[in-house]
């Protein structure tokens, strides 16, 4: 690694922000983009903005959409939650954008969605999140917990004997659902409450000393103990520093995460991690023909080899193939019309298969298990036989076990009680 | 003595293959490893078990290689080949033949994967044709991985082992073996008690671990009786180490905090100047080692003893430009420095960003700062925290020799204390004021290059600690060294011991009440400086 | 005497801002809610309900600015925690419009919020009683931040904390109530704050008209603190603050129990911030643990001190342009807007020591001295 | 400020609860003492400030107290305002208060005021809103923020702009004064608090003669109605106006009486004087 890509990002930097504010001849479809670049998600969401910024100049380069041309309006929410909503409106309103590709948290996706059904915008949100929601203008391609926890859970079970369990979590809503959901499941699986250890630490939790002593502790008891960690963005590296510290090796006490992708292994030296365990719908390390083709786009549209690739770009892949088919599906941009065209949409997905979008506004996608390895990327060790059907809302919580998604025709309800039947909650 | 060892490797590797020996033709080494290549991850485990009694000699770089996850093979011949990388370039080599080859496209090779379970495999397997080696590590790590599984005849062998170990650590740990084995199945209650006894000598979780169940399943109430009293002994003992860890932990926790700190002792403490880019300080080190690690690759071990001056330099010089171009016009005026290094702090901030990606980089922990010292099997002290205790030890006292021993110390006292008179003496205050910001910088930069081992290196790096810090410098006693040092440490420690009990936020918020109450009590911090000047 | 003849009796002396201030704001904000709500989109007139609620949410901030203003310029009392105050407003006022959700939540349940009901909680928590009543919310809109203003203040004050260790503990005091709202068992969303508020007094906070209304309200009351404030500075009581301000010992010497006069300001100063968070939090849309962070209360500080502190018009001027810029800065340069405000902070700083505002005195010193040059009167009685 | 009185102290019942007692009950000075300071000790990190200090103040008297640079007068002062805490000792005004016990502001209330060593006038505000601060009134929090000056509290301030020569400047910020004129305004500031005992430290430090000479006139006159404690290191000054003078040393009372008693006091010649001998 030279600075040559550090002078490329400076001069990308400019470039992008120049692409974004010029206009593109005869009315261009504009592709609202709404990712943090500065502030706490930076680090992960810019990514994002630029696979969104890379697919707009992949499908320009292959003739536009509709004959016409796309244009990419980036907006930075700075990581401030009431901001997205003020951005999403910007967007919407000012800039008059056709879609939104963004947010990454589950608070920056609360926080926009009063706004995009307001206004009826359309969202395609790309990262994985705790379910419990869906929105007649929001579009989820990436896993909900169904298809990342429970089947990352069975493995542990079926495959490493694993009797004790240690759900670790950042203090937040996708932890704490993830959480319940296992909570629930492993109860019904028979597993007793005194080998469930919970633990919730605040954002940006750095120091893991005592965390990781009791982790130990409580996996010295005999039993097969996992750690299932739900521990979010800049957390992890001190975490999994202080594991090779301590010598929580994966074959004593593996780790199994589903906030922890290529790109936070990028930030540090994975040696003493090797065998530590994550679950996704996707790795850069799937051996498959269209992932190897992204990956050589991707690399060639940042300009930098080292750059990895992860899940929730090949979500915003997906989802940005999608819109463009459900686009000319539908042959205009209306959400409405893109909205129906888009339920039962199908790209080929990265990995191989086939992502389907389903009448809940969510996918179906494989489930992945990789194990880290020395270079920063994953090992493949098991995936499902087919794809796994997303789920809006758990099956294992008791609140929502009754609701059901459907927004195709005759239903077009996001939280459909089919106790009561009535479709309760917002309608807009 | 080794022999011996080897052969119960051999007979360990012979046992756990012998349903399938005795049933088909032993296959060649060389059908073998094309099957390895047809496998998928639940039927590799049979095939490397085959392969480990064929006894060939290539077996141990086979196992070695496909555990460090280099085995691969050409899909158009299914060759293994092994892919290693040597400074940034893979290098190709034919297994079977050992001779190099041209690299070869992403697509054509695949991987042979292990997980995790095959992992252990080859841990165990390699560990078992390792035993000839004369380190006594390994021998001592064998015996204790048999303690989960003791059989009649391991015992038995264990007991001959013992006549020809000389080794004392080896020793003990087959000692342990042995109690457990009779504490389990000895031929009397009266043996089993003694080896209970024994057993409670020992803080190994395994030894523990049988206690429990003796506890729980033994036929016999003496023998249970004799396990609840053992495990007593153990409880006491762990609960002291743990004491002793959470003390570790606190310490540990009080050196980051003082490496954060130190700097803002004083750029905040002894100037006044309330500066918000602190945390960039800290971050700019912390990006300097990264840099550094980058333009000497391959020497990662050294690196960080060109990373520390290097960070002190970068950062230091970052210190005087801000103090040359912006702090100096604000004398004074300590409330609006705030707001000025706020500014300066945003703009770093995105600098980085710009340069660097707001991704984090990786920084590679040298070779001796991984690992932990083990004292007994409950306690051991991470080298990385460690080396960092000691480290901010000694940065500390550096500084304090600086500030009491030489002539910009006593300069720059003299300029916080007086400003006028200093002048008027005849010292340079302007060059004062830029040195001992740069000072002051530059420490928080060798903060950085140590917070680079324990956390993200990234644009927000800084933001992390700034409010720590603040907290540290005015607990301990604006413009006092010792103060710092000492706040450091109480707040550490403190945090840590209040984590368990409260869980990590509360205990947090509880150190920060305490701080804000005890600001009441004593305005000026723990050492406050005191008559009638500074009123 | 009653507070209003005292009010009235000293109307001669409010001044020369108030008046022009309230009439440039009610005027603009009049013209903003006519062009929203009268004009179509197509006209040039038109004013999009995007400007309407950044407007609106300008407004609570300068409200915010106002309320540092108070406390730093008038008495030199840095709080770099008035985003706390602020953020307790919105929330007594997120958990008002939570309550109004009622049944319309995602799992219908008619009492608890979904966060709730997603967590198990079976009943509502005794701190969200009473929280449906809008009186009893506003009560607690003033109530929460006062009281938590009067504890702290009496705490601090009396035992003369001074400088920046007052700063110091006002940034631990809204850093402890962050990480204390970021806990899920507080009761009041965690991380995800409270969100998708439904109406407001009955009025659908989606409608155009409820946000024109909203704007008006924030404008009106901000107008109206804006005066009280300036005639509460008027009085013998600002005139201590002041003196406070430039020299407390002194003051205490004068028999005046400096302590007290500072914990009444702090409290006013952080109703006013509570009052603010209550008015940002229905136009937003959304309150979370983010706004106790503590550089959220920097920013505010930047911001007074951008427009020019120890001048009322100065703090509301500094939050309007630097959010105005934050705003217009986010979108032209997404990648750059960091630079551009970290560099107006320190080129404010350096260049213009009293803000904005003190630019203009200065200008029009300089003018008024030219004027009275080519004038002098009795410039030797005067030497 | 009880803190010192334990419990027991608050059960006594041959007296009422101090904070029953109303603060400004009047100033008892049956024994024509105003100021009794006993046994006072004060030391910070070793070096003692006041030392065994024993000092009387007569009701009426105009008091100058001379002595080096550290020899306490300012800490002195400093205790008897509030200022600081002393270790040991005691400082009874009039018969029945203890000082001690008692903050800045509740002394001041007492009618002790203070004139600092350096001039501390409110620069940001006029010169009339510094008096108007200064006034004698009702200092809690609610009567400030309804206050509206009377016609005899106008006349009162008017009356003493004339009495310190800045009747014209009466809307100038203060920060704008040159030094003597703050000095001034502090007196002033003094004289519209209207207290029963005035401390004032250095008054005629960056005088010129001619306002020195006003400043004496002043002081004189103030006498017998007010109290007035003078520390002064101009000597030609304190001859011109005292009558009493006591010299502090290291912390102590090294001698007392009249001017020229303290000139032939051979102690106070040794240190003191001596050195201008």
């Amino acid at each position: 690694m030279t600075l040559k890509p550090i002078l490329q990002g400076l001069t990308f930097a400019v470039a992008s922000t120049v692409l974004s504010t010029a206009a593109i001849a005869e009315d261009p479809i504009k592709v609202g983009v709404l990712h943090s670049l500065s502030g706490t998600m930076a680090i992960s969401e810019t990514t994002l903005k630029d696979t969104v910024l890379m697919m707009v100049e992949q499908q320009n380069e292959a003739g536009g959409l509709l004959g016409r041309p796309l244009e990419a309006v980036v907006v930075d929410p700075a990581s401030n939650w009431p901001l997205f909503a003020e951005k999403a409106r910007e967007l919407l309103t000012q800039e008059e954008v056709d879609v939104i590709f963004g947010s990454w948290t589950s608070v920056s996706r609360k926080s926009v969605l009063p706004v995009l059904e307001e206004l009826n915008g359309l969202m395609f949100y790309p990262v994985q999140y705790e379910g419990e929601e869906s929105s007649r203008n929001v579009f989820y391609t990436g896993a909900a917990p169904n298809q990342q926890a429970i089947p990352a859970v069975d493995y542990l079970r079926n495959e490493l004997g694993v009797e004790r369990w240690v759900l670790a979590g950042t203090d937040y809503v996708y932890p704490r659902t993830t959480n319940k959901i296992l909570e629930a499941y492993l109860m019904d699986l028979g597993v007793a409450e005194e080998d469930i250890m919970i633990n919730y630490t605040p954002f940006s939790h750095s120091d893991w000393q005592s965390i990781v002593s009791d982790i130990k502790t409580f996996g010295s008891a005999g039993k097969k103990t996992a750690v299932v960690s739900t521990i979010n963005g800049d957390a992890n590296v001190p975490f999994y520093k202080e594991l090779g510290n301590q010598g929580v090796s994966s074959g004593d006490i593996p780790v199994i995460a589903f906030s922890v992708g290529e790109e936070e292994l990028s930030g540090f030296d994975t040696s003493p991690l090797v065998g530590h365990l994550a679950a996704w719908n996707y790795f850069q390390s799937v051996d498959a023909d269209a992932n190897y083709d992204f990956i050589d786009m991707w690399h060639a549209y940042i300009g930098d080899e080292d750059r990895v690739t992860n899940d929730p770009m090949e979500a915003t892949y997906i989802g940005f193939k999608m819109w463009v088919q459900a686009v000319e599906l539908a042959g205009t941009t209306d959400v409405d019309a893109v909205e129906q065209a888009m339920i039962g949409q199908t790209v080929a997905n990265l990995t191989g298969g086939t992502a389907v979008m389903n009448k809940n506004h969510h996918l179906s996608k494989p489930v992945l298990i990789g194990e880290i390895q020395d270079d920063g990327q994953f090992e493949i060790v098991w995936q499902t036989a087919g794809v796994v059907p997303g789920d809006a809302w758990s099956d294992f919580l008791p609140g929502s076990r009754m609701l059901l998604a459907d927004w195709a025709p005759p239903l077009k309800c996001g939280n459909y009680n089919t106790e009561t039947g009535t479709c309760s909650g917002t309608v807009y | 003595m080794k022999q011996a060892l080897l052969m119960l490797g051999c007979w360990l590797a012979l046992w756990s293959t012998q349903t399938m020996a005795e049933t088909e033709t032993t296959p060649s080494y060389e059908d073998l490893l094309i099957e390895l290549t047809e496998a998928n991850l639940n039927t590799t485990q049979p095939i490397l078990e085959q392969i480990e009694a064929t006894e060939h000699p290539d077996v141990l770089v086979l196992f070695k290689t496909l555990l460090d996850g280099n085995l691969n093979f050409r899909k158009a011949d299914q060759a293994l080949i092994s892919i290693i990388d040597i400074n940034g370039t893979d290098q190709y080599t034919e297994f079977s033949t050992g001779t190099a080859i041209d690299p070869l496209g992403r697509r054509d090779v695949t991987k042979i994967r292990v997980n995790n379970n095959l992992r252990n495999y080859l841990t165990s397997a390699i560990g078992r044709l390792q035993l000839t080696s004369p380190n006594p590590e390994l021998r001592k790590a064998a015996v204790l991985s048999l303690l989960d599984n003791l059989q009649p005849s391991t015992a038995a062998e264990l007991t001959r082992l013992r006549t020809e170990e000389d080794n004392r650590s080896v020793l003990a740990s087959i000692d342990l073996a042995l109690a457990m084995y009779s504490a389990e199945s000895g031929d009397s209650t009266a043996a089993k008690i003694t080896a209970i006894d024994k057993l409670s000598e020992s803080l190994e979780p395994s030894a523990r671990n049988l206690l429990f169940s003796l506890e729980r399943d033994a036929e016999d109430p003496a023998v249970q009786d004799a396990a609840t009293e053992a495990l007593k002994k153990i409880d006491g003992k762990v609960t002291f180490y743990g004491y002793v860890d959470q003390l570790f932990f606190g310490l540990s926790l009080g050196s980051v905090l003082l490496l954060a700190a130190i700097g803002l002792a004083i750029t905040f403490g002894v100037m006044g100047v309330i500066n918000m880019a602190h945390g960039e300080m800290l971050m700019l080190g912390a990006y300097t080692t990264y840099v550094v690690q980058l333009l000497m690759p391959g020497y990662i071990n050294y690196s960080i003893w060109v990373a520390i001056p290097a960070a002190f330099i970068v950062a230091g010089l970052f210190g005087i430009l801000i103090e040359r171009c912006v702090i100096r016009f604000l004398h004074g005026r300590p409330l609006e420095t705030l707001l000025a290094t706020f500014g300066i702090s945003l703009i770093l901030q995105q600098l980085v960003r710009t340069v660097f990606s707001p991704l984090n980089r990786r920084v590679a922990a040298p070779d001796w700062m991984s690992g932990s010292l083990e004292i007994n099997p409950v306690l051991s002290l991470t080298y990385n925290r460690l080396t960092i205790l000691i480290f901010a030890l000694i940065v500390f006292v550096a500084l304090l020799l600086i500030m009491k021993k030489t002539a910009l110390g006593l300069y720059v006292r003299a300029v916080s204390q007086n400003r006028d008179m200093a002048k008027a003496m005849g010292i340079k205050t302007d060059r004062v004021d830029a040195l001992t910001f740069g000072l002051g910088s530059g420490i928080a930069g060798i903060g950085g290059v140590a917070l680079s081992q324990l956390t993200n290196v990234g644009p927000n790096l800084g933001q992390a600690y700034i409010i720590d810090s603040f907290m540290v410098v005015v607990f301990g006693g604006v413009g006092n060294l010792l103060g710092t040092l000492v706040a450091a440490f109480t707040l550490g420690i403190a945090n840590k011991f209040l984590e368990p009990i409260t869980g990590t936020v509360l205990a947090s918020i509880l150190v920060l009440v305490f701080i804000i109450l005890f600001i009441q009590k004593r305005p000026k911090g723990l050492f406050p400086q005191r008559g009638r000047a500074s009123e | 005497m009653t507070l209003w003849q005292t009010f009235l009796s000293r109307r001669n002396s409010l001044g020369s801002p108030v008046l022009p201030f309230v009439t440039i704001l009610l005027g603009l904000t009049a013209l903003a809610a006519v062009g929203n709500l009268w004009f179509p989109p197509e006209s040039a007139l038109h004013v999009s309900t995007y400007t309407i609620t950044l407007l609106g949410k300008y407004l609570s901030f300068a409200m915010l600015a106002l309320a540092v203003d108070i406390v730093w310029g008038y008495c030199g009392i840095l709080s770099l925690g008035h985003g706390a105050f602020f953020a307790l407003g919105g929330y007594a006022m997120g958990m008002y419009l939570m309550r109004q959700i009622g049944s319309r939540g995602v799992y219908g349940d008619p009492v608890l919020p979904d966060f709730m009901v997603f967590l198990d909680w079976d009943v509502l928590p005794w701190y969200w009683l009473g929280m449906d009543q809008f009186w009893f919310a506003m009560l607690m809109v003033l109530l929460v931040p006062g009281l938590l203003a009067f504890v702290f203040g009496w705490l601090a004050f009396h035992s003369r904390v001074t400088g920046v260790y007052l700063s110091i503990i006002t940034q631990a005091l809204t850093y402890a109530l962050m990480l204390a709202f970021f806990r899920n068992e507080m009761g009041f969303g965690g991380n995800n704050g409270l969100t998708d508020f439904k109406d407001l007094l009955g009025f659908s906070l989606q409608a155009d008209t409820t946000r024109v209304a909203l704007l008006i309200s924030t404008a009106l009351i901000l107008a109206g603190l804006f005066t009280l404030t300036h005639w509460v500075l008027k009085t013998r009581f600002g005139k201590v603050i002041e003196a406070i301000r430039d020299g407390e010992p002194r003051v205490r010497f004068l028999g005046y129990r400096t302590d007290r006069y500072k914990v009444a300001l702090f409290v006013y100063s952080a109703m006013i911030a509570g009052i603010a968070g209550a008015l940002y939090v229905p136009q937003v849309g959304i309150i979370n643990p983010g706004e106790f962070a503590p550089l959220n209360s920097i920013e505010i500080v930047v911001w007074v001190a951008v427009g020019g502190r120890g001048t009322l018009y100065g703090a509301v001027i500094g939050a309007l342009l630097v959010n105005y810029a934050k705003t217009r800065f986010t979108a032209l340069m997404p990648d750059g807007w960091l630079f551009m405000l970290g560099a107006l902070f320190v080129l404010v700083t350096l260049l213009l020591p009293k803000g904005l505002a003190g630019l203009y005195g200065q200008l029009s010193t300089s003018w008024k001295r030219d004027q009275t040059d080519q004038h002098p009167p009795n410039k030797e009685a005067t030497s | 400020m009880m803190a010192k009185n334990s419990a027991s102290e608050l059960m006594r019942r041959d007296q009422v609860w101090p904070f029953l007692q109303p603060a400004a009950a009047g100033i008892n000075v049956d024994k024509n003492v105003i100021l009794y300071i006993e046994d006072l000790n004060l030391s910070f990190d070793g070096f003692k400030a006041l030392n065994n200090l024993n000092l009387y103040i007569n009701d009426g008297e105009l008091r100058c107290l001379i002595g080096a640079n550290g020899a306490g007068k300012t800490t002195l002062m400093d205790v008897i305002t509030g200022k600081t805490q002393c270790d040991s000792g005691t400082a009874y005004f009039g018969q029945t208060i203890n000082l001690l016990n008692y903050s800045e502001a509740d002394i001041a209330e007492l009618g002790i005021g203070r004139k600092f060593q350096k001039p501390t006038v409110f620069e940001a505000q006029t010169v009339f809103d510094n008096l108007e601060l200064a006034l004698k009134s009702n200092k809690r929090l609610l009567p400030t923020l309804l206050a509206r000056l009377s016609p005899s509290e106008i006349d009162r301030i008017d009356d003493v702009l004339a009495t310190i020569g800045l009747t014209d400047m009466r809307f100038q910020q203060a920060g704008a004064l040159s030094h003597g004129q703050k000095q001034w305004l502090e007196i002033g500031m003094l004289l519209v608090s209207e207290p029963r005992l005035l401390l004032i430290d250095e008054p005629v430090a960056g005088m010129t003669a001619e306002e020195t000479e006003r400043t004496a006139e002043l002081l004189t006159s103030l006498a017998g109605k007010h109290t007035v404690v003078v520390v002064e290191h101009d000597m030609e000054f304190v001859r011109s106006i005292a009558r009493t003078v006591t010299v502090l040393h290291q912390g102590s009372v090294l001698a007392e009486g009249s001017m020229d008693e303290i000139q032939s006091n051979p102690n106070v010649i040794q240190v003191y004087l001596g050195e201008e001998a």
